[in-house]
């Protein structure tokens, strides 16, 4: 399995979900905690075994754009890819 | 395979036809998700630079803040009219209307269905939430049979409503239309397909092939008073039987592009 | 004898509906009143406030720069309103979510922790109903048990529990409202 | 009926209830939109008719229709759905068949927002369309007034087989104020002279506004400012506050007129004299009367929730005898009474440092 | 059989809802022969008494003085939305629309689409003729691809003008109407066959079903600059292949009353 | 070049072409419909977009958008269809892009018929629509007139980023006058520091008549205002005939001005002294230059082919001073000289009856 | 063949010769000599033969409903006919 | 100088053609000219008439109720304009077609039996040009001369023959024109 993470961008969260609700490795929480200015709970990666494997299922169903999602790649790999697309 | 070293690579981020402002939507509200797709097609196809979107009036009033491109406001479902308008003094450019079903299936079909009987070489991206979500949740034309709304308290009744209207088989009928879809945006495989369709409905007017409109299944969590993921499933249950999934008419020239 | 008071707060905060129970209690009092919600652009989320006029005499401008009572129920609506509220007039706070400072001396301001003791209680919801009866404590506009009764008649045909809790915050925040150390009287 | 608590946009529609009105279309548009949802639920409850219709342009050829069967018919909106509706008011008129529109105003121009604003005078009173007419504009100022002008709209409309405006704003409209219903009026079947209800033992009755023949359509015209001279001399309403002896008139219709009524009392109480003079019936223009006042005061003071459109007509009132000045608000901006008492007093020091007049 | 004596009975006459005054159409203009099927339907069914036509603006503007029924004039497209105020507050009545192609087709869709589909118990007759009428032969959203007329001069360029709108397909796929039918009035055949679906139209409201439809084919000898033979011809030859003549929708219900 | 023959609607066609007209947008409506359908055969000749529209109300529509696109777009229609764009125009002028609208009138209210009016006078000048603004009106009187105004009307239009409108009637379309064409204009592309052409190295332009929050919209209807109060005080534009000496002033605009003319040289014939004021822009109304009349003059008389309602602004700007007077037909009558002259005559010898003024 | 035969409203008529060439008998002619109030040529019924059998196919095809036609039938036929549809 | 002209008669009789002819020739000859036609609430057949203002001086209203001269070509038409006719002035009667008596006396009226003739030269269409210069031979508004000039080349691409029939029927209207005797005058 790759290896990835989120980051979510907190102040334009708006605590809908969707993303927790959609990820495959349930490794996505709402905060309890906190609020954001708009008063919402945001959403937080909550990961500590590493399982999220950046495959941005989340990113896709977030309504508000607020996942960048990042992947661990191998160089030679990505070079390979690269290459291919040339 | 060797693999030499490990890297970290950015493989969603948001895309550069999206503006980096929060939107006003609700929460869970999948308008957010159609903007985003249109965004990611506009970056992909290289095209943002000329591009003109024009904003309905509606929940999506505010179209033009979110997306990176020049933009107008139409009248309440005037979008089609305004957009044949620009299309026609710039036929390079890449014209598209955003619109919900209340501005493109009431107050605007006698244009909409002009401009695709016309054959106008636009893009439109029709957000069907079964609700008129701006003015706080009357019957929309698509609203659901037995579906209550504010302005159907008692659950909408056919006889004396009449029925849903389906503008993706409607648009399809006409001879002018090139490419016309329905889509939904309730989950993630879906979502992606939906994207496919906005794509190849950019790509139909790239090819200067006429006409083309991909309808969006999308929730109104806050009308239909739903939470968000009720909302997605409530699409699921009622909405995809009534509004069927599917590519409704693809010209071959279409076909061609799609195959490519 | 009248009174403008504004009710200002988040959207879901229960402002509106507070200055509606105002309105209805002065209606059963044979008062005049009116009552406005500024409706704003969005959806819901944003900024919530309503004007209530209360009078004796018919009234005329249900609007108002200057009221004779603010109750503000988060940041923004204390920023926008202490300024405003006529000299000698009152400013209740909902001191459980509004961080900054006021600085009127020639008003009464009452802190009123409406939030945290919603809370307790065990409805959030109930914010609003103790701010209502921390304004009436000091400023009976109409008196508590009118309120009261014209609160029972809205809530209905609820559960008798909600009643209760609904009479309890009523009673407490009136009592919070006259114990309150106004803060231009301590400053 | 008792007195309640009632927000305007409801208490129009139950007051149009009230009236017997037998048929409502309409489509949804802040700050309207509780009209036609009261309407959604209580039409069909009395069984009578309720139609979404799918624009304001059907909406208002839909009323044209019911007013042809000879009910009580009618419709509601806001600014720009009133622009939409303009072809079809002319139509209306011409054919002569009862009609009430309610109009809850909001900021324009174009889309604009929904705030109140009282910015759709000049496209309800000069006229509303194409052609030669005025519709009688009836503008409350507050919930129990609407309410009243709701049950005079329709039986002018009756009268006169014309169209008749409730000319609210969103502040109106969304204003909860106590206020009393009249009673339900029973539902009678009118205009059986000239109403389409089939050609049953009688010759085909028409309704139409088509007279291809120039000399034709002059006379229909001739007929029509018959009409329209007879409701211009009988049905000028206005009301009046303080004005016995001020010096200084405020004029201000609906929204306006009211808040201003603060102000005035404001000036009052500081000694000045002022006067309050709130039109009701927007057309005819109460010109009778603010003419009057014209020859006692120095100074006519207007106030609007417009750029000045009002303005027009009480300077034509006033016929040039007394200087008309404005304050005005626009943009959904409702004014405070405290800038219209600042305008007032500004005004009043003028006039005080002018020679007094004979 | 022995025949004891002969008499003259009278076979045709003009039917009493048609009244008896000369119309303002053009010598062989097939306006003329809808308006009178219509009136021998009426005339057939015994409810001349109880109907209300709303006229359109065009040729056809004048269909008031024409038939022996209430009626009235609605604004240009408007006339689904008037009859559905009528139809509304005088449910008992029969109401029906009479239309051209460009009051129906390009000014007036959204109303007759939204009635259409709200499923209005009213009955729509649609003079299909491919141009404008009354306002000199301009093209009408129905005009044939190539067709001359004054606002396509070089004949309709599909290109451009996108093509003719088929309305009797697309009110037939609403789910709102209950018969749509195409029908011709280029020969008797045609006529017989128009009448008939004139018929079932009514008969659809009078059973209270919901919407129906006829579109009729119909020369305009004077714009499109042919005798009224060559007109019918024209009719034969040209529209005909382009708009088929047939049923589009006809539910159970309709059926069973065709039936009888 | 030539002095041509040529039809009113013709020439106005021809004319936005020479002026480098680039989108024309319409749907038929007589008297204007030879105006659409020149422009049908000549706009694609050029290359240039010709729509039929499926109606007023997507005409306009497609105007508003072509002209965001910053070239120069038109539309032309009558009364009923200009009814219909009264939503789009308001949309126009609060989203300030440059259009040019021409209005062949015909009679009124409702259907009416296709003969010559000028009821549509308070419809254009008043508020096209609904919100605070004024379009600038232009009123020619006779082909070559009409073909002048067509190029200011682009003119303006551009300079002031406001929508214009030429207003003629069912008489100045169908007439032919001997009458010159401008030379072609070269097409230039304008605007390009708000039109959208796409977001080329550039932020995003964005066109919108959307300003939720009532101080924003205030703020746009100040900036409105501004504009129009310098096109009020610099744009007023008329013509007179015989002024001088003129004790009586005949007002007319358009064809009823024109015709006038004929009468009010009669009545010079006779000795009467009698002038005439032709107001070219209609807003801005030429208030100044009929108020310095209003200084010399005993009397207007405003001739309309309406009811009355360019009177409303006669009476404005003579402020109460001279009586105004009216003479008007209705419903598509064109009036003769002969009975303008009568009007004159009578109104005339009550003035000599009447003491001088001073 | 039963016999029959047409009256034409001549004001009303307008020349148009549908109903010309819609007769299976070819009997009706357009005018030449006289123009009707109208300026147009009418239709006339020019059946020396009397081969018009009364089927109406003229006045189905007139679009300004200018013909009545008749048709011979025997007495005993209509009752009978009458009885039949009572 | 100034005349009003006005053509009146049925649609397709060539009226509104008639009057453009003259307007043509006035431009042709340096004049000032109006045409305008009334144009009829119906399609076609119906009346047709338009009006045509020729001046010497730029001209102020296209229309008139009493023309100097009226060219009418049916009943109708005479029994409208007849009685307008201005005091001294003409009317042109096209006698094949007009049954009515004339009875004013204080105009020139002259009678020129143009439908008949135009058949008998080949062509009924000729008729307007008939009138028209028979017209012209009692009043020259405008010169023959010209007039044939502008028509032949309106005509434009059409048949020679067409050219000469219609050149032929101008000179037979103008000496039918020359030699009628006023109506007036022999009454
Ligand atoms: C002419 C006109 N009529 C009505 C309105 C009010 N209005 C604003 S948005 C809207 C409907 C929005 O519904 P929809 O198009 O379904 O969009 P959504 O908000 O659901 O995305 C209406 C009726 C308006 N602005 N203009
Ligand atoms: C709002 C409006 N726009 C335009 C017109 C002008 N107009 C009258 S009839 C007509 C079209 C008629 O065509 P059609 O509906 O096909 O009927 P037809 O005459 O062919 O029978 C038009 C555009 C009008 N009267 N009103
Ligand atoms: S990238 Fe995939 S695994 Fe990681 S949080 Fe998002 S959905 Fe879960
Ligand atoms: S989907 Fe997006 S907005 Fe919703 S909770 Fe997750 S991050 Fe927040
Ligand atoms: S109201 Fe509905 S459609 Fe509009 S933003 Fe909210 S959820 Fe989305
Ligand atoms: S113009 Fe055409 S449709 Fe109209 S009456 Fe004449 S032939 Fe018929
Ligand atoms: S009835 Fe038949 S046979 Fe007789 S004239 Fe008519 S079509 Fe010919
Ligand atoms: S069909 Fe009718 S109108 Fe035509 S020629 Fe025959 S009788 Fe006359
Ligand atoms: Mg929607
Ligand atoms: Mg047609």
């Amino acid at each position: 399995m790759a290896k990835g993470r989120i980051e979510i961008n907190e102040a334009n969260c708006k605590g809908c979900t969707l993303c927790m609700i959609a990820c495959p490795q349930h490794v996505i929480q709402m905060a309890t905690d906190r609020v954001n200015v708009k008063g919402y709970y945001p959403a937080m990666l909550v990961d500590p075994e590493g399982k999220c494997t950046g495959c941005a299922i989340c990113a896709v169903a977030c309504p508000d754009v607020c996942i960048t999602v990042y992947r661990q790649v191998s160089v030679r790999q990505s070079q390979a890819a690269a290459a291919g697309a040339g | 395979m060797t693999i030499s070293a490990v890297e970290e690579k950015v493989v969603y981020q948001r895309p550069e036809s999206l503006s980096d402002v929060p939107t006003h939507y609700c929460p869970g509200c999948t308008h957010g998700i159609a903007h985003r797709l249109v965004a990611e097609v506009l970056d992909e196809l290289g095209v943002r630079e000329r591009t003109i979107g024009i904003a309905p009036v509606g929940c999506s009033v505010f179209a033009y803040k979110y997306f990176n491109v020049d933009s107008a406001v139409a009248a309440h479902g005037r979008a089609p009219a305004m957009a044949t308008g620009i299309k026609r003094v710039l036929p390079d450019r890449v014209v598209f209307t955003y619109q919900g079903d209340g501005d493109l299936a009431a107050i605007g079909l006698a244009e909409i269905v002009h401009a695709a009987t016309r054959g106008e070489n636009i893009t439109t991206i029709f957000i069907n939430n079964a609700i008129y979500g701006m003015t706080g949740g009357q019957m929309a034309p698509t609203t659901l049979p037995g579906q209550h709304t504010t302005s159907s308290p008692g659950g909408r009744d056919i006889e004396i409503t009449g029925f849903p209207v389906r503008m993706a088989e409607l648009l399809a009928g006409l001879t002018g239309t090139a490419y016309v879809a329905r889509r939904s945006l309730h989950n993630v495989k879906e979502i992606n397909r939906a994207k496919k369709a906005i794509r190849t409905a950019f790509e139909t007017q790239l090819a200067g092939l006429g006409f083309a409109m991909v309808e969006l299944l999308s929730s109104c969590p806050t009308n239909w008073h739903l939470s968000p993921p009720e909302a997605l499933q409530w699409i699921e249950d009622y909405m995809v039987p009534y509004y069927p999934l599917s590519d409704y008419k693809v010209i071959e020239p279409v076909q061609d592009l799609m195959k490519r | 004898m009248q009174e403008e008071i504004i009710f200002a707060g988040f959207g879901g905060q229960g402002v509106l509906f507070a200055g509606q129970l105002l309105a209805y209690t002065a209606l059963a009092e044979g008062k005049h009143v009116t009552w406005i919600p500024s409706y704003g652009p969005e959806m819901r989320g944003g900024t919530a406030n309503c004007t209530v006029v209360v009078s004796d005499e018919p009234i005329g401008s249900p609007v108002t720069k200057h009221p004779s009572i603010a109750v503000v129920f988060n940041n923004p609506s204390l920023e926008k309103y202490e300024e405003l509220v006529k000299p000698g007039g009152l400013l209740v706070v909902n001191q459980s979510l509004i961080t900054i400072e006021t600085h009127r001396t020639d008003i009464t301001i009452v802190r009123i922790p409406a939030t945290a003791l919603a809370s307790e209680m065990g409805d959030v919801r109930l914010t609003n109903m103790l701010l209502f009866s921390a304004m009436l404590a000091q400023r009976p506009v109409v008196s508590l048990e009118t309120a009261q009764e014209v609160l029972l008649e809205k809530l209905g045909a609820r559960k008798a529990e909600m009643h209760a809790l609904n009479l309890a915050a009523l009673a407490r925040g009136w009592e919070l409202g006259r114990e309150a150390t106004p803060a231009s009287e301590s400053a | 009926m008792a007195v309640e608590l009632m927000k305007g946009n409801v208490a129009l529609a139950e007051a149009a209830i009230c009236a017997g009105v037998q048929a409502y279309f309409g489509y949804p548009i802040t700050p309207q939109t509780e009209l036609l949802e009261h309407m959604a639920k209580r039409m069909p409850e009395l069984g009578r008719a309720f139609v979404q219709a799918e624009s304001e342009v059907a909406a208002i050829n839909m009323v044209y229709g019911a007013a042809c069967a000879g009910v009580r018919a009618m419709t509601s909106s806001s600014s720009p759905g009133i622009s939409l509706m303009q072809e079809g008011f002319s139509y209306i008129a011409a054919s002569e068949v009862p009609c009430v529109v309610v109009d809850v105003m909001r900021g324009g121009p174009g889309l604009g927002n929904i705030q109140p604003s009282q910015s759709d005078y000049f496209q309800l009173t000069r006229s509303a369309g194409h052609g030669d007419y005025h519709a009688i504009a009836l503008a409350p100022a507050s919930v129990q007034e609407a309410i009243d002008l709701m049950g005079l709209a329709f039986d002018l409309a009756d009268k006169y087989r014309h169209l008749v405006f409730v000319v609210a704003d969103g502040l109106i409209g969304q204003m909860m104020e106590p206020a009393e219903l009249p009673p339900m009026q029973p539902i009678t079947r009118r205009h059986d002279d000239w109403a389409l209800t089939g050609a049953d033992g009688r010759a085909p009755h028409v309704i139409t506004s088509l007279q291809l023949n120039a000399p034709d359509l002059e006379a229909l015209n001739q007929r029509l400012q018959a009409k329209l001279r007879i409701i211009h001399d009988t049905e000028q309403r206005s009301t009046e506050m303080l004005t016995d002896d001020a010096q200084l008139v405020v004029v201000g219709f609906g929204t306006a007129g009211r808040i201003a009524q603060t102000a005035v009392q404001q000036a009052r109480r500081e000694g000045m004299k002022v006067g309050l003079f709130r039109p009701i019936t927007l057309w005819p223009f109460p010109e009778k009367r603010l003419s009057a006042l014209a020859d006692q005061v120095s100074a006519f003071l207007v106030v609007e929730m417009n750029t000045g459109q009002m303005i027009e007509d009480v300077r034509l009132a006033a016929g040039g005898q007394v200087p008309v000045t404005f304050y005005g608000r626009t943009g959904g901006v409702v004014p405070v009474p405290e800038e219209i008492y600042d305008a007032i007093r500004d005004l009043y020091r003028k006039l005080q440092s002018r020679p007094a007049r004979e």
